[in-house]
């Protein structure tokens, strides 16, 4: 087990650099930093000069190496929009993308897998096949036109949830968190709903094929002619063998709720690191781009870890000293 | 009482002297204070200086009288060094702000209150220039290692980005960059006690939300308000807009040199070379309609590339010709394309308003002519690299006048584009003659020769039509209904300029 | 002891109206009528040039003045625009319909694309297995955490460098089709390799290896068109989801250009008035671009069921 | 007489199709004595397992049962709604399904899942549960229960998780067993465990079981009193003994005709015998396969890592230098357990699997040696166990048996393969016009005569047959057997037969080598083997065979 963990670790690695060089190629040619950066009268030996100053001239190994040696170090350089440490402003936006992430997370996995389990174990019922249907417009609507839709309803004409930003939030040393304040309870509702839709659909429905798949295998027939309740069925076996492959499948797509959360922190104004990258993207700032795409790569990391580590609870076959490998 | 403030971005960075940027400055304006400011005609007035005037005899010196009893949010007393100080520091290599103050030889404080510049040569307008020039205390400067303007190759923080220390009628309570900052009155301060006490300035990047957040009342104003939605909130219940022109005009450009374009199906030549074409593209473009439909009225349609509050501007060169499109299409046969051509159009989609629209529009209009434009989009970090590399053909862009003097205009538009003068000169339009008269300009002391100059430049420059001007933008703050806030030309509105009835 | 099979041959179109995939379809009102709704939507899209009143794409034809015509009423300059005009004074419903088309394109491109390169991967990593497979998927593992809309974005980035700037915008297309595209592919991979990887076993194979077929044409002719049932699948429900990735890349401002817009495009744009009340300009693309991607998910949806024996 | 424990009366299933009702089994009736074992046998499809599902009430839409009554011990249980059917499931009714593989939650221990049907069932506490759940396993004859409780299924092998289904289906002591196909999936000698293990539980608690299955040997070994079915229907009921000797119906007889018995003589040694040449079945010209020294290892170790330092490899030695010689135009039999690598001595022997060491020779030339692969491929030909999954189910009939011949170059113009294929069809004895069909149009039977088709198309001088007709119904298995016997004496061909069922062996092979964890234990003439084998396990082997013989 540890020594597959510390093979993964190794990939992880690999993983990393590669997405590392991606993110630096692209950076050469989404645009001119210093165009966003000098005011519309500086001259183009300024433009120069501040170019020089940034290191842009230099070959693109250099500045790839210097990326890299500073990143392990955590310095991500100075943001060129906002001029303060990136990775000062990553931690200081990170809890915001987390808590949204995890809150929208949970409502994924809740009501995915709810909602997966009644449509499987329904078939037929009509309340069911309104679930399927009503949840295929999660994944048929774009997600800034959900966000804008919930906020024309849920703020401005109904006014009941806030439109923009996180509410109040209490400070536990360098960690923020909404949750203990009625607005940022109440702020978080509407993002983490739009976040949440996509990959609700996409659980439900893959916890309903997957359950639809188990129920049909012997050994629940099997729990049935033991004389197994309904309950033990459904929810023991059933669910359990259901949650193997679903395992993967949401653990991939929740490490990408965080980085799905680009569109829905830039139509909430929600302070992440999602709308952090995209205004970032829109000036170039580079070394905060490059931070945030080294930050998905970590993410990707830590959620396959935590996928594999939770495969081998689950599921006894992975476990070492299993006796034949079938 | 508490001002809830949203507009689309955030300041970059509380370092006054860091950023020439029109966000940056506006929230500096409430900490910071400058000698000169502009009142909402675009009038200069005083603020920290309280006289100004060039030096008996010596037309190369440029005298300030400073505002006695001032003290800074520190408890500092403003002197004349604290000026000498950061005139310097905006002069010194990492300043965004050294271009304005280009001209600026030395500064020296004759007494603590008096201030003298030495400029290269004679400046009559070198006030307009400091507007946005912010004073720091030079004590709490030093002490914070704060000579320099930030330098990025560090790679440390500078201290003045997160902390201030001005004489403003704010103080900074509190900052999140592009989160939420917090202000809070100045009890000290040596102007009016402003009815805004406090002051929550919060970015919202998307214009639906913005809006939102206002006719929610989760705000009180809002800057930066998309134009189709200011009928829907003037309409609003407890919601009112204020509207006024800002310093800015959007224009078209093309390449105007010899060599043929890149975009178009015609290889051999340049056909915007041709003058046939430009003044046949200038008659098709139907201002009105741009004003009416994409602008929701909210534009004054001009055709010269500069603002009314800018020296120089006169209605006979504001006025349009009518449109007319028989003519056009004649002219074009003239020139020889009498069915049209291809070309690219490069604007950029998030920097004026309705930018991309208003190219979009011009491309339909250009077609009734046979001018088949292919539409770039971009956002404008990447417009900017491309039309300062040349790469274009024709382009959109927008041009504010902080001078408020149409030298501005020439020095970067319209003189030839070398080191020093033309940066913005995308088209490459070359006329020795106009670059003489140009460079005449900077020292000229007698204003009336210098507005002949300065008319006959603009005379040139429109026969040639080296810009297609469509109009400028007038600038919209939506607020609650119980406040008034005028609009600022150069789009910089003080909250101590607040009324709450 | 001849035991002749007794049933004839049947014609080709006999066995399909006989089919247990057809019996299902009849069977499933769902499958029916999101199969004409997106026949529709596509058929309209294809023949948007013979349909259309209007071409919203030429801008010779516009005229500005009939911006923001709300439906069923008359223009400034007299034309007739059933769903209202936009803020270009274009014809909001041949804007759908050319606009469709576009996303289509795009769509079923990009689809189509990632499918190849998907299912070609798939293959490879399914049947030489090893180091190959582990590469392979360990690519598209990282590519199936990485969200499409960010790849799609550094794709373009990336692109738009690469590509000189007087062919960028008759690229552009291109490139959408080629980000989405990448950004997909992953998807089909882990599906035909893990069904790759069961066929592979399967003795058909091996007697096929026993004569000499070559690798190739055993992936080809033997285990290809037995991964397709899934493939199928997985590309209708994707190329909802590509449709919809390409209006949001159009929303972060990365789209085709805004003279020939596609669905997502003329959303973006229609948003922005959302608050103004000219909600026709939002409303009808949207609610097209629901239909096509609701049906195309549906139809998906129904086929997965129709294709897996066990649920029948 | 005493009660019967099960009495059922005119028990039908429909199917609700979409093609009109089918009846899979249709008004049958029969009764379960306290302590008796009831055999159930038909061939696949019969509506055996039907039959015991439907007793259960666990038929799923869109079947339908309907019955006159089902009685327990006297008790209705037809017609009972879901909660009373629950009640009765494995507390008064306990039931083996048909493949131990896969009746097990993969992710449940054993425990888990006797303790939970214990308690389900029974007045006890957990520690209580615990305690019958390791006395159950003790019985069903698991060594070690104490500690393989807490073992996942995966970690028990076949026969260990048969006897693990067993004993829970007697974990409430049922008063009727349903075991279905208890031992089909099992090797001989584990099959031979667990009939004992069935007889001996009855024996002792007197519960009554109804035993499935297709196999006429286990009903000849384990049964009392058996029922043929056939399409859904009795055919014939009665003693175990009286139907195996005096069949009366027509299809009775047939399918106890069909059944080849371990106890029946080669049948050409024996007409050998009969014409008095014994010696005849020695060799006289040289062998066409030559096998020596074979030897496959498989290295299971898990990284790349491991592999190159060698630390922590796990190799498999699946065969270990075999041996053999089979001579033109002769069977030669492979017989052996599961496992013991007869599928992997075939699949080096046909050029799919590179041996480790050793060589296979064919006429002289090593067909892995470099150069040989063409005469390989034209001269080797395989027929595969599964019918089903040999054939490309995307293919045409007639593409699949063109194939090796496009492949090899035998044939190239469209009209010549055509001819070739109808005539290969017309070989196999079906009809040339099926050429156009694709394989699931086809029966399991008519499949493998496609597969033999195909085997064919190459013109080859020697087939493996890897397990040819273990997924076939006796009766057709009979059927595949005779055309096999018949292609060989037409084109003179030479076979590997490889297969766990001896009697089929027997009947089919001239010599015969017998293979354990790899090692050839014994090779020789089939009769010699059969009637005096030498080596233990090869004996072993034999005893555990069911057979109907043994009946009384
Ligand atoms: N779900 C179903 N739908 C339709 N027909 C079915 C279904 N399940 C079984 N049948 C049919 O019912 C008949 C009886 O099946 P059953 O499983 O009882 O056969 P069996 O005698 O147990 O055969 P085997 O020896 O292969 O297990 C078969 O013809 C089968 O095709
Ligand atoms: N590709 C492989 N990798 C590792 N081990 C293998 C492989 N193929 C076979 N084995 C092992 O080799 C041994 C012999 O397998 P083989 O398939 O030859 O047995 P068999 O006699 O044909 O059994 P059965 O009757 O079940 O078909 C087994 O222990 C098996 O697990
Ligand atoms: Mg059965
Ligand atoms: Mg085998």
């Amino acid at each position: 087990m540890l020594a597959f963990i510390f093979k993964r670790l190794g990939q992880s690695i690999l993983v990393m650099l590669a997405v590392a060089l991606i993110a630096f190629i692209m950076f050469r040619y989404v645009g001119d930093p210093v165009a966003s950066m000098v005011s519309q009268e500086a001259s183009i030996a300024d433009q120069e000069l501040l170019r020089e100053r940034l290191g842009l001239n230099d070959p693109f190994y250099e500045q790839f190496f210097r990326f890299i040696v500073n990143a392990v170090q955590g310095n991500f350089g100075i943001s060129y929009r906002l001029q303060t440490p990136v990775a000062e402003l990553v931690m200081s936006r990170l809890p915001a993308t987390i808590e949204l992430a995890l809150t929208s997370a949970t409502i994924a996995l809740v009501f995915g897998i709810l909602a997966g389990v009644f449509t499987a174990l329904n078939r037929k019922n009509p309340a069911a096949a309104a679930i399927m249907a009503f949840s295929l417009i999660g994944v048929s609507l774009p997600t800034f036109l959900i966000g804008i839709g919930l906020i024309y309803i849920f703020a401005v004409e109904l006014q009941w949830l806030p439109s923009f930003g996180r509410g109040q939030v209490i400070d536990f040393g360098w960690w923020t968190t909404g949750f203990f304040t009625e607005t940022g309870l109440r702020s978080i509702i509407l993002p983490a709903i739009t976040l949440s839709l996509f990959q609700m659909t996409l659980i439900m429905r893959l916890v309903r094929a997957e359950m639809l798949e188990v129920l049909r295998q012997d050994y629940i027939k099997f729990a049935r002619a033991r004389g197994l309740s309904k309950r033990a069925i459904n929810f023991s076996h059933a669910l359990k063998n259901t949650m193997v492959p679903v395992i993967t499948i949401a653990g991939l797509q929740l490490g990408s709720i965080i980085t799905g959360a680009l569109i829905t922190e830039t139509v909430f104004q929600w302070p992440g690191i999602g709308s952090l990258f995209l205004s970032s993207v829109a000036v170039v700032d580079v070394p905060v781009m490059a931070a945030y795409l080294i930050f998905v790569g970590f993410v990707f990391v830590v959620v396959n870890l935590i996928v594999d580590i939770l495969y081998y609870v689950v599921d006894p076959r992975l476990r070492v000293g299993a006796a034949k490998g079938h | 009482e508490t001002l809830r403030w949203a507009r689309q971005s955030d300041a970059l960075t509380l370092d006054p002297h860091s950023q020439n940027q029109g966000v940056t400055h506006t929230f500096n304006h409430h900490i910071y204070e400058t000698l000169l400011d502009r009142d909402v005609e675009g009038n200069l007035q005083a603020r920290l200086a309280t006289d100004w005037y060039v030096k008996e005899g010596d037309e190369t010196v440029w005298v300030f009288e400073l505002r006695e009893g001032v003290t800074f949010h520190g408890g500092e007393e403003f002197t004349a060094e604290d000026v000498v100080f950061s005139i310097e520091r905006a002069k010194s290599e990492n300043s965004n702000m050294r271009q304005l103050h280009a001209d600026v030889e030395s500064v020296a404080a004759v007494d603590d209150y008096t201030v003298e510049f030495q400029m290269a040569g004679p400046s009559p307008l070198y006030p307009n220039n400091i507007t946005n020039t912010f004073i720091m205390d030079k004590g709490w400067s030093e002490e914070n290692d704060l000579t320099e303007v930030q330098d990025f190759a560090a790679g440390e923080e500078n201290f003045a980005v997160r902390n201030t220390n001005g004489t403003g009628p704010y103080v900074l309570a509190e900052r999140d960059p592009d989160v939420r900052s917090v202000l809070t009155v100045n009890e000290d301060w040596w102007g009016d006690a402003p009815a805004v006490t406090e002051i929550v300035y919060t970015p919202i990047a998307d214009n639906a939300t913005r809006v939102a957040a206002l006719l929610s009342g989760e705000v009180d104003l809002v800057q930066d308000v998309p134009v189709q939605d200011i009928e829907r909130l003037a309409g609003t219940d407890g919601i009112k807009v204020e509207t006024g022109p800002e310093n800015r005009t959007i224009y078209f450009g093309y390449a105007m040199d010899d060599e043929p374009l890149i975009s178009s199906n015609i290889t051999d030549e340049n056909p915007f070379a041709n003058p046939l074409v430009r003044e046949a593209m200038s008659l098709v473009i139907d201002r009105e309609a741009i004003r009416q439909v994409v602008m929701r009225g909210q534009s004054l349609p001009t055709c010269v590339n500069m603002p009314p509050f800018v020296n120089g501007w006169t209605e006979e060169l504001d006025a349009c010709p009518a449109v007319d499109v028989e003519r056009a299409t004649e002219l074009m046969a003239e020139a020889g394309y009498p069915d049209g051509f291809s070309v690219t159009l490069d604007t950029p989609n998030d920097r004026y308003v309705n930018d991309e629209a208003i190219a979009q529009a011009v491309v339909g209009m250009l077609g009734q002519i046979g001018i088949d434009v292919t539409l770039a989009s971009r956002p404008v970090a990447q417009h900017s690299p491309l039309i300062l590399n040349n790469e274009t053909d024709f382009y959109l862009l927008g041009w504010g006048v902080p001078t408020f003097d149409s030298a501005y205009n020439f020095n970067d538009l319209v003189h030839t584009k070398d080191d020093e003068y033309g940066t913005y000169n995308i088209g490459l339009y070359s006329n020795p003659e106009v670059d003489e008269m140009i460079e005449s300009l900077g020292t000229m002391t007698d204003l009336d020769a210098r507005n002949a100059v300065i008319a006959d430049i603009w005379a040139q420059v429109q026969e040639d039509r080296v810009f297609i001007p469509v109009h400028n933008q007038v600038l919209a703050y939506a607020m609650r209904g119980d406040m008034t806030l005028a609009v600022h030309p150069e789009n910089q509105p003080s909250m101590t300029g607040v009324v709450f009835e | 002891m001849n035991d002749i099979t007794p049933t004839a041959p049947k014609s080709r179109f006999a066995r399909i109206v006989d089919s247990d995939i057809f019996y299902s379809y009849r069977t499933s009102p769902v499958a029916i009528v999101s199969s004409i709704v997106a026949t529709v939507l596509i058929l309209a899209a294809i023949f948007a040039p013979f349909i259309a009143p209007y071409d919203p794409f030429n801008p010779r034809t516009l005229n500005l003045m009939n911006g923001f015509t709300p439906p069923m009423s008359e223009s400034f300059s007299g034309s007739f625009f059933m769903l209202g005009s936009d803020h270009q004074g274009r014809d909001v419903f041949s804007a759908i319909l050319y606009g469709s088309r576009v996303s289509l394109m795009v769509g079923l491109s990009a689809i189509l694309f990632a499918m190849v390169l998907g299912v070609t991967l798939g293959l490879i990593a399914g049947y030489r297995g090893g180091l190959t497979d582990t590469i392979i998927m360990r690519v598209a593992d990282v590519q199936l955490s990485f969200p499409s809309i960010l790849i799609a974005l550094l794709i373009f980035g990336i692109a738009r460098g690469i590509i000189p700037p007087n062919q960028r915008e008759s690229m552009a297309i291109f490139v959408l089709i080629f980000s989405i595209g990448l950004s997909d592919w992953a998807q089909f991979a882990r599906t035909v390799r893990g069904t790759t990887m069961v066929e592979r076993q399967k003795d058909y194979v091996s007697a096929a290896r026993i004569i000499g077929v070559k690798p190739v044409f055993i992936l080809i002719r033997h285990i290809l068109p037995n991964v397709l049932g899934p493939v199928l699948v997985i590309g209708t429900i994707g190329l909802a989801l590509a449709i919809i990735a390409e209006a949001t890349l159009s929303f972060l401002g990365v789209g085709v250009p805004p003279t020939q817009p596609s669905l997502g495009t003329l959303i973006r744009i229609g948003q922005q008035f959302l608050f103004s009340g000219e909600w026709w300009i939002l409303f009808f693309p949207a609610i097209t671009l629901v239909l096509l991607a609701l049906s195309v998910n549906l139809l998906g949806d129904w086929l997965r069921d129709a294709l897996n024996p066990r649920l029948r | 007489m005493s009660q019967p424990v099960l009495s059922v009366k005119d028990l039908s299933v429909v199917f609700h199709l979409r093609r009109g009702d089918f009846t899979a089994v249709n008004s049958i009736s029969f009764d379960i004595m306290p302590g008796e074992v009831l055999g159930v046998v038909g061939e696949s499809g019969a509506g055996k397992s039907m039959t015991g599902t439907a007793i259960m009430g666990l038929i799923d839409p869109p079947g339908e049962i309907s019955a006159t009554s089902i009685t327990l011990s006297g008790d209705r249980i037809d017609g009972l709604d879901e909660e009373s059917l629950r009640k009765i499931r494995g507390r008064r009714i306990g039931m083996v399904m048909q493949d131990p593989l896969t009746s097990l939650n993969p992710l449940f221990t054993v425990g888990e899942q006797l303790i939970e049907t214990i308690r389900r069932h029974l007045p006890l506490n957990q520690d209580e549960a615990r305690t019958r759940a390791i006395a159950l396993l003790a019985d069903a004859g698991i060594p070690d229960p104490q500690s393989r409780i807490d073992s996942y299924p995966h970690q028990f092998s076949g026969g260990m998780r048969q006897r693990v289904v067993i004993s829970l289906a007697l974990a409430a002591e049922p008063e009727l067993v349903i075991a279905d196909e208890p031992t089909s999936a099992l090797d001989v000698s584990v099959q031979a465990q667990i009939i004992k293990v069935l007889k001996r539980l009855c024996a002792e608690r007197g519960v009554a079981v109804m035993l499935i299955t297709h196999d006429m040997g286990v009903i000849a070994e384990a049964a009392d009193r058996m029922i043929v079915m056939n399409k859904g229907e009795i055919v014939e009921t009665g003693p175990v003994g009286d139907i195996i000797h005096r069949p009366k119906e027509p299809y009775t007889i047939k399918l106890i005709e069909a059944i080849p018995s371990i106890k029946a003589q080669n049948p050409r040694y024996a007409a050998a015998v009969a014409r008095g040449d014994v010696v005849q079945m020695q060799a006289k010209e040289p062998p066409l396969v030559v096998v020596d020294e074979l030897t496959k290892q498989f290295d299971l170790s898990g990284s790349f890592l491991a592999r190159v330092t060698g630390r922590n490899r796990k190799i498999v030695k699946a065969v270990n230098g075999v041996s053999f010689a089979i001579e033109r135009g002769k069977t030669y039999g492979l017989v052996g357990e599961s496992g013991s690598g007869k599928s992997t001595c075939a699949r080096m022997m046909v050029g799919l699997l590179p041996p480790t060491a050793g060589t296979v020779t064919l006429e002289g030339t090593d067909i892995w040696s470099k150069g040989a692969a063409a005469k390989r491929r034209s001269k080797i030909q395989m027929i595969f166990q599964d019918p089903y999954a040999s054939l490309n189910p995307r293919w045409r009939v007639g593409d699949i048996i063109a194939e090796p011949m496009r492949a090899l170059g035998i044939a190239r113009k469209p009209g010549e393969i055509a001819e070739r294929v109808a005539d290969l069809l017309e070989r196999v004895r079906l009809d040339p016009v099926s050429m156009r069909k694709y394989p699931h149009e086809f029966s399991g039977g008519q499949r493998q005569r496609i597969a033999i088709a195909r085997a064919l198309s190459s013109q080859p001088e020697f087939i493996i047959c890897d397990e040819p007709t273990s997924a076939l119904d006796v009766s057709v298995q009979a059927q595949v057997l005779e055309l096999m016997s018949r292609l060989q004496e037409e084109f003179g061909l030479t076979y590997l037969l490889i297969s766990h069922n001896l009697a089929v062996v027997r009947q089919m092979a001239d010599a015969v080598g017998v293979l354990h964890n790899g090692n050839l234990v014994e090779s020789g003439p089939v009769e010699d083997i059969f009637s005096a084998p030498r080596a233990d396990y090869t004996r072993m082997l034999l005893n555990a065979v069911p057979d109907i013989s043994k009946v009384a």
